[in-house]
């Protein structure tokens, strides 16, 4: 079901945990669905220092946080922002179709967490 | 690396008596039971041993079995055949909320066809209501199908007593006996069934065959339409070699049913036991002794089904899922769901069904590595987080 | 005593590569396809290699094949499921009046449930004339399903110009290759179809499977309800022993098809003639060019056909009849008395089929044996007397 | 699906042919249903003494017609026409259900035949 990088990753996630003191967090996914996935990232001079995640969810979860963040760690933010579902999904070799969707959320994610580190840049600024 | 297989209600492997019957038959007989010569005679004795073999494993007579293409076409056989049948008499259906898709898919489907089915809540193991069945009992009721025991959970109903119910108000009554014929006692007399679904490969025979045990006089349109065979109920040229695995394999399920009984159940405990000890925040889902003897169904908080199932099958366990992800329709199991259980339970739900093939040492071997397992999940969970904080 | 298989167009042996694989199979592998873990996935794989091979064969892509548990479940999950999903757009159906059961009761069915089904004719050869389906066509089509050869008299129908004449009205159209496939070339892309039936026992595959094909894009409502297996098209744990045997057996069809096609038509020919140069008072019912190359199919005035089909398997021979005695439904031959044949011809009906299992000296045999019983069986023939006065 | 006696007869049917000079004939049967049975009796002194059957018919056909002239041969009329269908099929070891009705015709094709003789007696009386 699952191609051999899928595997490889969600036997050895990559980059998973918390970051405490985190520039910005982002979550996506809910209980119902059964995928969450939370994305933290410490950033600096614009890049993204640190990049870790949580997940509750399947294989193709584990997986793409895990890419997500292996794609992400050491970009700009303009270099991360370009990440997408397509782009993690491709690096993974390929997700089966019904799991395209609900468990490939760590791009989403990533977003998110650009944006609540843009939003509290925002209020330190002003 | 160790293999253990624990999904045991999924599917079995042949028992090697009903593999090596099969080879036997599949390179010496292969007549069409329909056909006038000695080749067709010939497969038509076999074919119809297994049936007798089949009826004795339910106290059943022979000419009341029909078989089918499995446990799904025995379900949509009972009640798209009673639907067909009776329409003329009424169009209401009665059955729960936590039966297998075989039988909820096809009841939904008459609902879509004008027909009107109520779906009956289950108490928080599992167990339906007889009360509530004779509550839900309509003027133009024709069908009551409860399952005997479910597949998930493995929560054996009151069939005895809805028999008794159905019969005392001339409705018919189905069962899916799928998960246990050949696992606990099944006598259609004494669950007072009119109809009785059956697989075979839940009992070490093969897949794609099954049989729907009809009662004499029960009238029954078919749904496969054809060549007439099954005395008309089911046409299609028979599943010969299959049908012959499940003659040799319901024959073999009667003969050692007790021995199993207790063997499976010893063990079954010992993994709950052990389970417990090992791990918290788990929960075991059904009830505690209304249960198939081989079923255990745990949730483990915080952790995703299908990471947990796929983390085990990395260490050699098969196990299954009541997780949205492990399912292609991405929808959690309906029976857990109907127990009441939280979401976050639901999703992290494993199902581990024993059978011939294990041993002590598998389960020892499961105790040795699952904590570690759902303790490596919880790791990195959000939701196990929230948990310890 | 001499064993003479002549029903190959009934059922065939499992093929030696067949039973071999199914062999191997049934000890090793036993996962349910549906499983995530490792038991599971390898049962999946190997399923899909089957799937392949079933494409290959009628030049589909995998992804359009559904498995079944039969020739007789793909012909109602093609005119079920098409009636079940199109019946808003209209309720008309076309056939022919020599079509199996699995599709002539099938569309009587929904004849009795409000759809209107025209049954085309046939010429006294068993050819169905395209310009007749192009007449039947109405706004209200939804469906044309002509089988691709006949079972009983192997005429082989127009289906290319006939699938043309749907695609340039907008319909869909089946066709029943059961029969064909394998025996002659058959491409679901030449002969314009959009499903067809298959079925693995008449290729020496085992019975109890069968796939239809559905062409991508081709909407069907499922007619057994479920766990969703085959993308929904057809619920139930898949008959996976079977499936690979169909598989096996569909590669080795399209591999010695020309061989086998020449060879079996060359002792058919020559079983024809002897019968011809022996027997008076015969006939060869369906067309003589147009024709299955394993098919051959007599009447020998004067004598019953179950009688005849009695006494040859007393000497060795296995054929088959379309008496009404020789049916379990007392009904004789639609298809002969389609053709216009009277039931005296009808009743004396006696197919022959040729294939693997037959030699050159199989036919002396039945040259040699046939003349007499017949003799002998229209020496008390109330009939016989009759045409010699 | 046939007993052992089914096929005993119909491997060697007893009495099978014409009387040409017959005392009386029964025919019954048609064509479309594909099972045709004629019953010929030499009557003397109000004793079958001879009985014979032609068929066009199936396996039953020609055992219940062997076997209805077995168990008439040598009877007067009087026992001669208790012979009914069941006697037949009982003689017989039992018929297939679907087969008792169309294929089991000689106990009313020897019952035709006898009346045809009374019939003809009546006429040579009269
Ligand atoms: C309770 C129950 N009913 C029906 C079925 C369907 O039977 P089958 O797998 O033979 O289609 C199953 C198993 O899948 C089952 O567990
Ligand atoms: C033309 C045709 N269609 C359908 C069928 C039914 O297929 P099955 O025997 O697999 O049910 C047969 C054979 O019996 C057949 O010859």
């Amino acid at each position: 079901m699952y191609s051999e990088k899928v595997m490889a990753h969600f036997r050895n996630p990559q980059n998973v945990g918390e970051i405490p003191d985190a520039s910005g967090v982002g979550e996506v996914g809910n209980v119902i669905c059964g995928d969450i996935l939370r994305v933290y990232i410490k950033v600096r001079d614009n890049v993204l220092e640190d990049v870790k995640f949580m997940t509750f969810g399947c294989a193709a979860a584990v997986a793409s946080g895990s890419m997500t963040t292996v794609l992400a760690k050491g970009r700009t933010i303009e270099e991360a922002l370009q990440i997408t579902k397509k782009t993690v999904a491709e690096a993974l070799g390929g997700l089966p179709p019904h799991k395209r969707h609900c468990s490939n959320l760590a791009a989403d994610a990533l977003r998110k967490a650009i944006e609540d580190w843009k939003h509290k840049e925002a209020r330190t600024v002003s | 690396m160790r293999s253990v297989y624990l999904d045991h209600a999924a599917t079995t492997p042949l028992h090697p008596e009903v593999s090596s019957l099969m080879g036997e038959f599949m390179r010496e007989i292969f007549g069409n039971p329909s056909s006038l010569h000695s080749f067709g005679r010939e497969a038509r004795k076999w074919m119809e041993e297994a049936r007798q073999k089949v009826a004795n494993l339910i106290g059943a007579s022979a000419e009341e079995i029909v078989f089918t293409s499995g446990g799904t076409e025995a379900d949509n056989l009972a009640i798209l055949g009673v639907a067909l049948s009776r329409s003329e008499k009424g169009r209401h259906i009665i059955t729960s909320s936590i039966e297998h898709h075989a039988v909820l898919d096809t009841c939904k489907f008459l609902a879509k066809k004008g027909f009107e089915v109520t779906f009956l809540p289950v108490d928080r193991y599992g167990i339906i209501d007889p009360d509530d069945v004779r509550k839900a009992i309509r003027k133009d009721t024709i069908l009551i199908t409860i399952m005997h025991a479910n597949n998930e959970i493995g929560t054996i109903e009151p069939i005895e007593e809805i028999g008794k119910i159905a019969r005392d108000h001339g409705i018919i009554f189905h069962t899916d006996a799928v998960q246990t014929a050949g696992k606990i006692p099944v006598d259609v007399n004494t669950l007072n069934v009119d109809l009785l679904s059956l697989s075979a490969h839940k009992i070490y025979g093969p897949k794609g065959v099954g049989a729907l045990y009809v009662r004499k006089g029960v009238r029954l349109e078919p749904i496969l339409h054809g060549g007439g065979q099954e005395r008309k109920y089911r046409s299609g040229t028979e599943n010969t070699i299959g049908i012959v695995g499940f003659g040799k394999a319901a024959e073999i399920a009667a003969r050692d049913l007790d021995q199993e009984f207790s063997r499976t159940k010893r063990l079954r405990d010992k993994l709950i036991r052990g389970i417990f000890e090992k791990i918290p925040d788990v929960r075991l889902n059904g009830h505690l002794k209304q249960r198939l003897p081989h079923n255990a169904n745990f949730s483990f908080f915080g952790v995703e089904g299908e990471s947990l199932i796929l983390s085990l099958d990395l260490q050699g366990i098969a196990a299954s899922s009541g997780s949205a992800c492990s399912s292609r329709s991405l929808q959690p199991s309906h029976v857990l769901a109907a127990l009441g259980l939280p979401y976050e339970w639901i999703h992290g739900s494993v199902r581990m069904t024993l059978g011939r093939t294990n041993t002590e040492s598998d389960i020892d071997y499961v105790l040795e590595v699952l904590p570690d397992i759902v303790a490596r999940l919880r790791s990195f969970s959000p939701l196990a987080r929230k948990l310890q904080a």
